[in-house]
């Protein structure tokens, strides 16, 4: 499909190795992340796709370690720049967050402070991470909010975020994350809740300061096509298991897992009609209590015995592909 | 959103609360009226004859009909006349303001005492949900509303005046020997300071101190819980979660990011907490020898003495229409997006 | 001066009459209690703190339409009047007042023209708070005030004969003359009472308006007297602080400097506060404090029975109440009552034995004029069902029974126990609260069946008891509403006579046994006055008004 | 083919009101929001129409107009012969209409009473219009729409929070067809699912327009759904139609600059970024100035003339109208 | 449409303390439905020699000023006491409901006529407005209760009208409007019914306030009429016993006060957790 450039150096910078989160809740533990693993290069953009529930903003959230209450890093680690996060002290995880790595969040209008002016908001992450005057740090909020396409920075800088538009308060979370030049951003489902013609406005702003800042970015979505524009390389996750990473453009023209494969033939595209337009059958397990080994099973026409009875191994089964299935394409 | 400057806000307000405070007037009005007991028999005195008792009810006007009296109410009212208590013998307007302050302060108190024994024990058991804190907190603060006042009021008094005689006597706002300091704002406490008296501040203090827990006892559970609901929504919300992404500082975190934003349900059930403890105060009062307005009203009510039932709850009404006034502002200053 | 003399030979029932009023309702303990801080002594000044409940004075001018009876005792101090009564030693040793003896105050010395006047010189060194002289023009614009307002007053100096600001008579400054309209007995010791107080004119003149000719206004929140006890401050419905003045020439310098009287409203606390000592005084004791506090001995505690007062359930004799029949007016339904009463629970349990008890006399027959006496009534259950079977309601009836909120303290358990104990002859009764100020209503309306009573008759004979309990007048206090030509016959005969003379003797008596026989009001007690002070405050006297008067006391 | 439904210059404005919420307070004197703003179109019967635009366009106020779920300004709506904008609103619910024109909602969970079995919400409108009172026949009805539907009859006596989103959908629209609708709205159907249950969900629709002959008016925001289902298309954008035509024809060539972003917001694997971006921010509905382009401001064609004549419709060939001075012709 | 069994055994499990607040109101029920069988002696039977005996194992909360044991009258109280909240609650939620509903889904006038009223209640200092009214009709049961449903009227008819509010937006209504719902049916079939679980948070809540408004009202002299046992009576004529050291008559009838408000409060709160939209999944 796309042909690009590889830009990406190789050396690792963030590794996720068999990572496990469980949660607690009122009717018992949800698996919600089971032997996790995947990593991304300095420089790279890679996606996260698959329905909700499928784990990825856990994923997320464990990676900048900041789970809900109940939620629970049972095993795995989480190595930036080869230093464990789930290791280190808090107050030095504090320090990266932010600083080395940070976020962006679906429904950006919710997540500023919606009492406090988005030029405050950026600075206060510049103060705890950046020694600078303040009077330095109103200059270097002003330059970020022009960074990510604001006009008018220096009268947005007092704006709160009611009276931004999702588009706008998107982009000032956009420059937030920027705000101490990480080299990882996460960005979970940055578009939803925009309008179209924002989503692409927003994703293009994202990807070209990522290449700019040679910034690592994760994007987590459940829009296969939106993933499949922008990123790299994917990593398709399913009921808490990632099921298959790969490069984009082996992914869509060889999917070997039978989920990716459904998944991208239930996806509606320019080029498909309805009668092509194929829906997955059953839905996502209940993650509490007993599951197969493949969580997949009871959804897969190719499903056998060894589903059951024999754990998942991720196999290579070519260029930086990787599946988990006993009975792949 | 077209936005109104602040003065404009107040107007339109004070506007919109005209309707009720007609209300006010009338039911109360009618109220009085309707108590019974015949208040000319009470203060024509014992040995009045029937005729006494007609003359006293003439001079005070009792033998109009209602509508008549209703109307020379209204007048004098207009006027700013809000007539003389016969229980006291003063003028209500002298009554009320003599005794207002006494139950604003301690009112204030009691919100101020349940605010710092509240707040911090509801951001506890939010930081913790559901852990034994959070159910000791519930605990205590639902058993706190669960006394009534005056039993709370009598039981600390009998512990902490007459058994360990830690605290003075519940005879007011000083004791017996202490002159009340210059008036100022009626507050005995911010009066002495001012002029300088900290002696007397600290007898002040030291009466205030039963009445205002006895009062703030009550009003632990709603600012506990409110404190706990908002500040667990808020440490749920996605710029919580954005500011700890972004590495910002656990207190920082926790005051300039969740409790201003928690602070504003709370300040709302302040709000309410105070117009209820100014009402409910009437029994702490009366425990205490408060001399506030509830003591006040409730010994008017009990003689059929229209004129400072009245007035009292003109009063009332009033300072619960500015209350709300102040939340508004108060709200409007924390939260920018209410606006005017 | 013969007791009896003052005012029997006079025509005037209206003199009693307002003079009881004034009085009326004798008073369980529920008007002022005191506090003193503890032992003043050596160079301090001495310091009487007195904390009250149920009441506390609501003016400073006695003159004014609506000031309450603590009212009294504030004027008392502060102001003076021409004349006072002496103190008597009662036989338990405690001092009360003597209405027999007349003494000088602000007059040095009077002389009366029988019949016509009275001349009073006044003391020359006498000055107010202010330190304006006294004079006649004082005495003359006080007692036209007094006159001339209305209302309480005017009624209470009527009751003396003293009706016209003409008969006031300035003959010089120091020479001031009551002129009399007709010969009453009662003239004189109607100057004694709180009612005819001396004011400083002169002051009250600089704060008079068009409305207000009296000063009323400003009287009532200010010192215009030239009393022991000057006014330091007044907080109405808190506090009040009075201080020694001085320059006060009527009578001995108290050794009280400083007189702070508090509110306290809730009754334990004022009794928390004599304990720990932060009072010296608790003036009105419930029964239950008084008999518990007696039990401890740590405090000097003086009970006084009442003069001339009962504790009393009346019963309504109209045929008829809210145009129904009315089952009390039934003589034989009364008896039963009377029977079914229980005394002795009564006495113990609500009243704590702290009174006199009024039942259960040796003999059914009256031989005596002593009042109150003790009724021949003792609870006999067997007795009270004959009688009820006899009368028109042999099997019971439903009522309800009336009393004053305002005495609830002993009231209540009164009227729980008469309720239990009239169920088991099959009256059931429903008890009514009635706050204080409505049972003023209560009582002049006469509309309730049953009510608990508390009448005191001031002037200590049974006559002037029996005028305003008994007598068909129906005044408010014939809480029985109880009409009988022949008992006003031997009513007006009694208060015609004197006590010794034999139609007196035999009326009194004769009224008493048809009270008795008749019972629109069943006796219980005659109360006490208590007051419980640290042992070292001496000198309380028992007054009439029943308010403390700070002039006698002295802390040891 | 004659038109079921007809619109004529249909206007709706709202005033709006002060922010301060004054408890039961009185509504202070308003500026108005021009929702939807002299919107004429028709759909001829057992046509499938689709609606699209932008959040805040107008789509959902129109879908409200059609189903006589809020009175319109100014206009007419011509259903059946009838006008049923003159209809009160208040009154709709017993009018013969109410039967006949039916909507799926956006949200399958908000739709449904959360009280109400599945058996209830089906059976509703059949117990209130479709005069079904004896419980068999009703019992036999609503199996039949359940199977229709491809509920199993299982979940029908499960409360909402009980049953899977892609079910409750399937509940919707039940209820939906249940009185046999000539004209079916779809709002947003299929947003708030999941791919592989949106997919599902299509193609039962598109089934149940072949078997009960309805017309389908289908709002969405998602062109790629719009055109699996719909014959024609009409694109809103604040308030106003800009353009309107046959499926294939608009998506093949977009006359109206902002159909052209919409169709190239679509996330296309093939190019990293979008091909039309849109600056700026969408101008304000309210108290709109009648003599400007909706669109000014952030068309990237914009000329004098539109700062100073309101484009109209016009017809550009058959069946493709446009509102914009410069279409791409 | 109420809430299941399974739900409730759910919440009682979640939180303990609202267990304990459970069994707390089932005895309360208990008392007030058997209190006059199982109460040891006769509530109104003086005895003026033991009166006020303390705790003994003959009168196990003691006796007071006219010998009644104490613990029979507290027991006999809760039915009153009981009966006074439910009854008042009742009232003001029925009247509250019906003028919130009106007031929240028609909006315009009468939104404006309710919430004048509304706001001229709210405008009193809610005891006094009680007290005025017990005062003004007589200190009868059921002007207890009438005054005590008057003054909680606006928390109920504001706490619905919001309600509604919010719920009148839902999808489901409008869905009810398209399945031929007139307005009178959307309001008693979905929202009243909707409502009902915030509602039944405030019932609770409002129950233990009722009490303590009842027992307010008799400390000041305006409750119900002796010899009626009733808690706040009891405290108040108990009250003026404390200080003479004769504790248990305010004590124990205080304490069964705070027994029935606080199991009501932390009932409410219970449920109040389990309505709490965050807590559902």
């Amino acid at each position: 499909m796309k042909e690009m450039q590889p830009k990406t150096t190789q050396e690792t910078l963030l590794a996720v190795d068999r990572l496990s989160v469980e949660f607690a809740t009122r009717r018992g533990t949800v698996r919600a992340l089971e032997n996790v693993s995947f990593d991304l290069k300095a420089g790279e953009i890679v996606g996260i796709v698959g329905e909700s529930g499928s784990g990825k903003s856990v994923l997320a959230f464990a990676t900048m370690g900041i789970l809900d209450r109940a939620g629970k890093i049972t095993s795995g680690r989480i190595l930036f720049d080869n230093i464990d996060l789930l290791q280190i002290k808090r107050s030095q995880l504090r320090q990266k967050r932010g600083k080395e790595l940070s976020m962006i969040f679906q429904n950006p209008r919710a997540a500023l402070n919606p009492i406090r002016k988005i030029g405050r908001q950026i600075e206060d992450v510049l103060q705890a991470h950046a020694n600078l005057p303040p009077k330095q740090r109103r200059e270097r909020v002003l330059e970020l909010l022009s960074l990510v396409r604001i006009s008018d920075p220096s009268r947005r800088y007092n704006a709160y975020p009611y009276e931004l538009s999702g588009g706008m308060c998107q982009r000032v979370t956009i420059a937030l994350a920027l705000a101490c030049s990480p080299r990882l951003a996460i960005a979970d489902e940055p578009t939803t809740g925009l309008d179209v013609t924002t989503q692409a406005a927003v994703m293009d702003l994202i990807v070209d300061l990522a290449a700019q800042t040679h910034m690592a970015t994760l994007l987590i979505t459940h829009d296969l096509e939106l993933a499949a524009q922008y990123c790299d390389r994917l990593v398709v996750m399913h009921a808490g298991h990632i099921v298959e990473t790969a490069k984009t453009s082996d992914l869509f023209q060889h999917p070997r897992h039978p989920y990716t494969a459904k998944l991208i033939a239930a996806t509606p595209d320019p080029e498909k009609d309805l009668a092509h337009l194929i829906p997955i059958p059953g839905n996502l397990p209940d993650l509490r209590g007993e599951l197969p080994f493949c969580r997949f099973r009871d959804r897969c026409d190719r499903a056998s015995s060894q589903c059951d009875t024999v754990p998942l191994e991720r196999k290579l089964v070519g260029n930086n592909h990787q599946v988990a299935c006993h009975n792949h394409f | 959103m077209s936005k109104h400057s602040t003065p404009q806000f107040i107007l339109q307000r004070l506007l919109a609360a005209i309707p009720s405070a007609i209300g006010v007037i009338i039911v109360s009005f009618i109220m009085t009226r309707m108590l019974p007991g015949d208040p000319a028999a009470f203060f024509a005195g014992a040995s009045a004859t029937p005729e006494a008792i007609a003359q006293v009810q003439e001079t005070l006007g009792l033998n109009k009909s209602w509508i008549e009296q209703f109307f020379i109410y209204i007048g004098e009212l207009i006027r700013g006349n809000l007539g003389v208590s016969l229980t006291t013998g003063q003028t209500v307007i002298y009554d009320l303001v003599t005794r207002l302050p006494a139950s604003l302060e301690l009112t204030l108190a009691g919100v101020l005492f349940a605010f710092i024994i509240a707040v911090p024990l509801g951001i506890l058991a939010a930081l913790k949900p559901n852990s034994w804190l959070d159910h000791l907190s519930r605990f205590i603060t639902t058993a706190g509303v669960s006394l009534p006042t005056f039993f709370t009021g009598l039981l600390l008094v009998y512990i902490f005046y007459f058994l360990l005689g830690i605290v003075p006597a519940p005879v007011g706002r000083l004791d017996l020997l202490s002159s009340p300091p210059e008036h100022f704002t009626g507050f005995y406490l911010l009066d002495s300071l001012i002029r300088g008296d900290f002696n007397l501040f600290v007898i002040a203090f030291q009466h205030l101190i039963l009445p205002a827990i006895t009062l703030g006892i009550f009003a632990l559970a709603p600012l506990a819980r409110i404190t706990r609901a908002s500040m667990i929504t808020i440490l749920g919300s996605d710029f919580i979660r954005l500011a700890k992404s972004n590495g910002l500082s656990p207190e920082k975190i926790l005051f300039t990011y969740a409790f201003r934003n928690a602070l504003l349900p709370i300040i709302t059930t302040m709000g309410v907490v105070f117009s209820f403890l100014l009402g409910a105060n009437i029994l702490v009062e009366k425990v205490f020898a408060w001399p506030g307005i509830g003591s006040y009203a409730v010994e008017a009510l009990i003689n059929s003495d229209y004129a400072p039932v009245q007035g009292f709850v003109l009063t009332m009404a009033f300072l619960y229409i500015f209350l709300n006034l102040a939340i508004d502002i108060l709200y409007g200053i924390i939260d920018p997006r209410a606006g005017f | 001066m013969k007791r009896r003399d003052l005012f029997k030979t006079g025509t005037s029932f209206a003199a009693g009459f307002a003079l009881a009023g004034a009085l009326k309702g004798c008073g369980s303990p529920s008007g002022t209690e005191k506090a003193a801080t503890t032992a003043s002594t050596g160079d301090e000044e001495v310091i009487l703190t007195v904390v009250q409940g149920g009441g506390f004075p609501n003016s400073l001018d006695l003159h004014r339409p609506g000031t309450n009876r603590p009212g009294y005792g504030s004027s008392w101090n502060l102001y003076d009047r021409l004349m006072t009564f002496d103190t008597k030693t009662r036989p338990d040793g405690s001092l009360s007042y003597d209405y027999t003896q007349l003494k000088p105050e602000l007059a040095e010395s009077w002389e009366t023209e029988e019949g016509k006047s009275i001349t009073f010189s006044l003391r020359k060194d006498a000055i107010f708070h202010d330190g304006k002289p006294v004079t006649a023009n004082d005495v003359k614009w006080s007692f036209d005030r007094a006159v001339s307002v209305g209302g309480f007053p005017t009624f209470q100096m009527k009751a003396g004969a003293l009706e016209k600001p003409e008969q006031f008579v300035v003959i010089d400054d120091y020479t001031f003359q009551v002129k009399l309209l007709r010969p009453d007995k009662l003239t004189a010791i109607d100057l004694a009472v709180p009612i005819p107080l001396i004011i400083n004119s002169e002051l009250v003149k600089e704060h008079i308006t068009e409305d207000d000719p009296w000063g009323m206004e400003w009287v009532n929140n200010n010192d215009a007297g030239g009393g022991a006890f000057e006014l330091e401050s007044f907080e109405p419905g808190k506090k009040l602080v009075l201080t020694r003045f001085d320059d006060w020439k009527s009578g001995p310098l108290p050794q009280i400097e400083k007189v702070i009287l508090l509110d306290v409203p809730e009754a334990g606390n004022r009794r928390a506060l004599l304990e720990k000592g932060d009072v010296d005084i608790n003036f009105s004791l419930s029964e239950k404090d008084t008999k518990e506090l007696k039990e401890t001995e740590k405090y000097a505690i003086v009970s006084t029975p009442i003069e001339n007062c009962l504790y009393s359930v009346d019963l309504n004799t109209k045929e008829e109440l809210t145009g129904k029949p009315n089952p009390f007016a039934d003589v034989k339904v009364r008896q039963a009552v009377a029977y079914a009463m229980p005394y002795q629970a009564i006495f113990d349990t609500a009243l704590y034995g702290e009174a006199v008890k009024q039942f259960d006399a040796k003999s059914t027959k009256v031989n005596s004029t002593e009042w109150p006496q003790p009724s021949p009534y003792k609870t006999d259950m067997e007795q009270a069902k004959a009688s009820l079977s006899l009368s028109n309601y042999p099997d019971g009836f439903e009522t309800t029974l009336a009393f004053d909120l305002g005495t609830k303290e002993w009231a209540e358990p009164l009227s729980v126990l008469i309720q239990e104990s009239l169920a088991e002859i099959g009256i059931k009764v429903a008890l009514e609260k009635v706050p204080s100020a409505n049972f003023r209503s209560v009582l002049v309306e006469k509309s309730r069946p049953m009510i608990i009573n508390n009448f005191g008759g001031w002037l200590n004979y049974p006559d002037y008891f029996f005028f305003y309990a008994y007598h068909g007048q129906d005044a408010t206090f014939n809480g029985s509403s109880y009409q009988n030509p022949e008992m006003d016959k031997l009513i007006e005969t009694a208060l015609k006579s004197e006590p010794g003379k034999e139609d007196y003797e035999k009326s009194v008596q004769e009224f008493i046994q048809m009270a008795w026989d008749e019972v629109p009001r069943i006796p219980i007690v005659q109360p006490y006055l208590s007051i419980a002070m640290q042992k070292n405050i001496e000198g309380y006297q028992y007054w009439f008004h029943r308010q403390l008067d700070f002039r006698q006391l002295k802390k040891v | 083919m004659n038109n079921i439904l007809e619109v004529n210059n249909l206007k709706k404005f709202f005033p709006t009101q002060n922010r301060v919420f004054n408890g039961f307070g009185k509504k202070p004197p308003s500026h108005l929001l021009h929702a939807v703003d002299n919107v004429s179109f028709s759909l001829a019967s057992g046509e499938s129409l689709g609606l699209v635009g932008e959040s805040g366009c107008g789509k959902s106020t129109l879908v409200r107009l059609i189903t006589r779920l809020i009175d319109p300004t100014e206009g007419e709506i011509w259903f059946a012969g009838e006008n049923i904008a003159r209809i009160p609103a208040q009154k709709a619910a017993r009018h013969g209409m109410r039967s006949q024109i039916q909507l799926v909602f956006q949200d399958p969970h908000d739709s449904l009473n959360p009280r109400f079995t599945a058996f209830d919400s089906i059976a509703e409108p059949l117990k209130r219009l479709g005069n079904i009172s004896q419980s068999d026949r009703l019992q036999n009805r609503v199996e039949e729409l359940a199977d229709r539907v491809g509920l199993s009859q299982t979940l029908l006596t499960r409360f909402p929070h009980q049953i899977s989103g892609g079910q409750k959908a399937r509940v919707g629209i039940a209820r939906a067809i249940a009185l046999n609708p000539k004209l079916l709205i779809l709002d947003e159907p299929t947003s708030a699912l999941d791919v592989s249950v949106q997919a599902i969900i299509l193609r039962l629709l598109a089934d149940l327009r072949e078997t009960l002959g309805m017309s389908y008016l289908f709002v969405s925001h998602d062109l790629n759904v719009v055109r699996l289902l719909c014959d024609r298309v009409v694109v809103m954008y604040l308030g106003k139609i800009v353009e309107m035509g046959n499926t294939n024809a608009l998506f093949r060539q977009p006359l109206h600059p902002y159909t052209k972003a919409l169709i190239a917001a679509i996330p296309h694997p093939n190019s990293r970024h979008s091909a039309v971006n849109l600056k700026g921010e969408p101008r304000s509905p309210i108290d709109p100035d009648p003599h400007v382009c909706r669109f000014y401001g952030r068309c990237f064609k914009e000329a004098k003339q539109c700062h100073q004549t309101m484009p109209l419709l016009q017809s550009k060939e058959s069946d493709r109208f446009v509102a914009c001075h410069f279409p791409e012709i | 449409m109420t809430i299941s069994i399974r739900q409730t055994r759910y919440i009682l499990q979640e939180n303990t303390l609202t267990l304990v607040a459970f069994l707390m109101f089932l005895s309360l029920i208990f008392l007030a439905i058997f209190g006059n069988a199982i109460a040891p002696y006769d509530p109104l039977e003086t005895n003026s020699a033991i009166a006020l005996s303390p705790p003994s194992l003959q009168h196990w909360f003691g006796t007071d000023q006219l010998g009644r044991d104490i613990l029979s009258r507290a027991i006999v109280a809760t039915r009153l006491d009981l009966g006074i909240a439910i009854a008042a609650v009742f009232l003001s939620f029925f009247i509250g409901s019906i003028l919130g509903v009106l007031a929240g889904y028609w909006g315009g006038w009468i939104d404006n006529i309710v919430g004048r009223a509304i706001d001229t209640i709210m405008a009193f200092p809610l005891f006094v407005l009680a007290m005025g009214i017990v005062a003004a009709l007589g200190n009868t049961v059921e002007n207890i209760i009438y005054a005590t449903a008057i003054i909680n009227l606006p928390l109920y008819a504001r706490v619905i009208r919001s309600e509604v509010l919010i719920i009148k937006k839902a999808g489901y209504i409008e869905a009810a409007k398209l399945s031929g719902n007139g307005d009178w049916r959307i309001m008693a079939r979905y929202l009243f019914p909707n409502a009902l679980p915030v509602m039944m948070v405030h019932i609770s809540l409002n129950m233990g306030w009722a009490i303590l408004n009842a027992a307010g009202l008799s400390f000041i002299g305006l409750g119900v009429r002796p010899p009626t046992p009733e808690w706040g009576i009891m405290v108040a004529e108990g009250a003026t016993y404390i200080i003479s050291g004769e504790w248990w008559l305010a004590m124990f009838p205080g304490l069964s006060l705070m027994f029935a408000v606080f199991c009501f409060n932390l009932l409410g709160d219970g449920l109040r957790d389990s309505f709490d939209p965050r807590k559902k999944t």
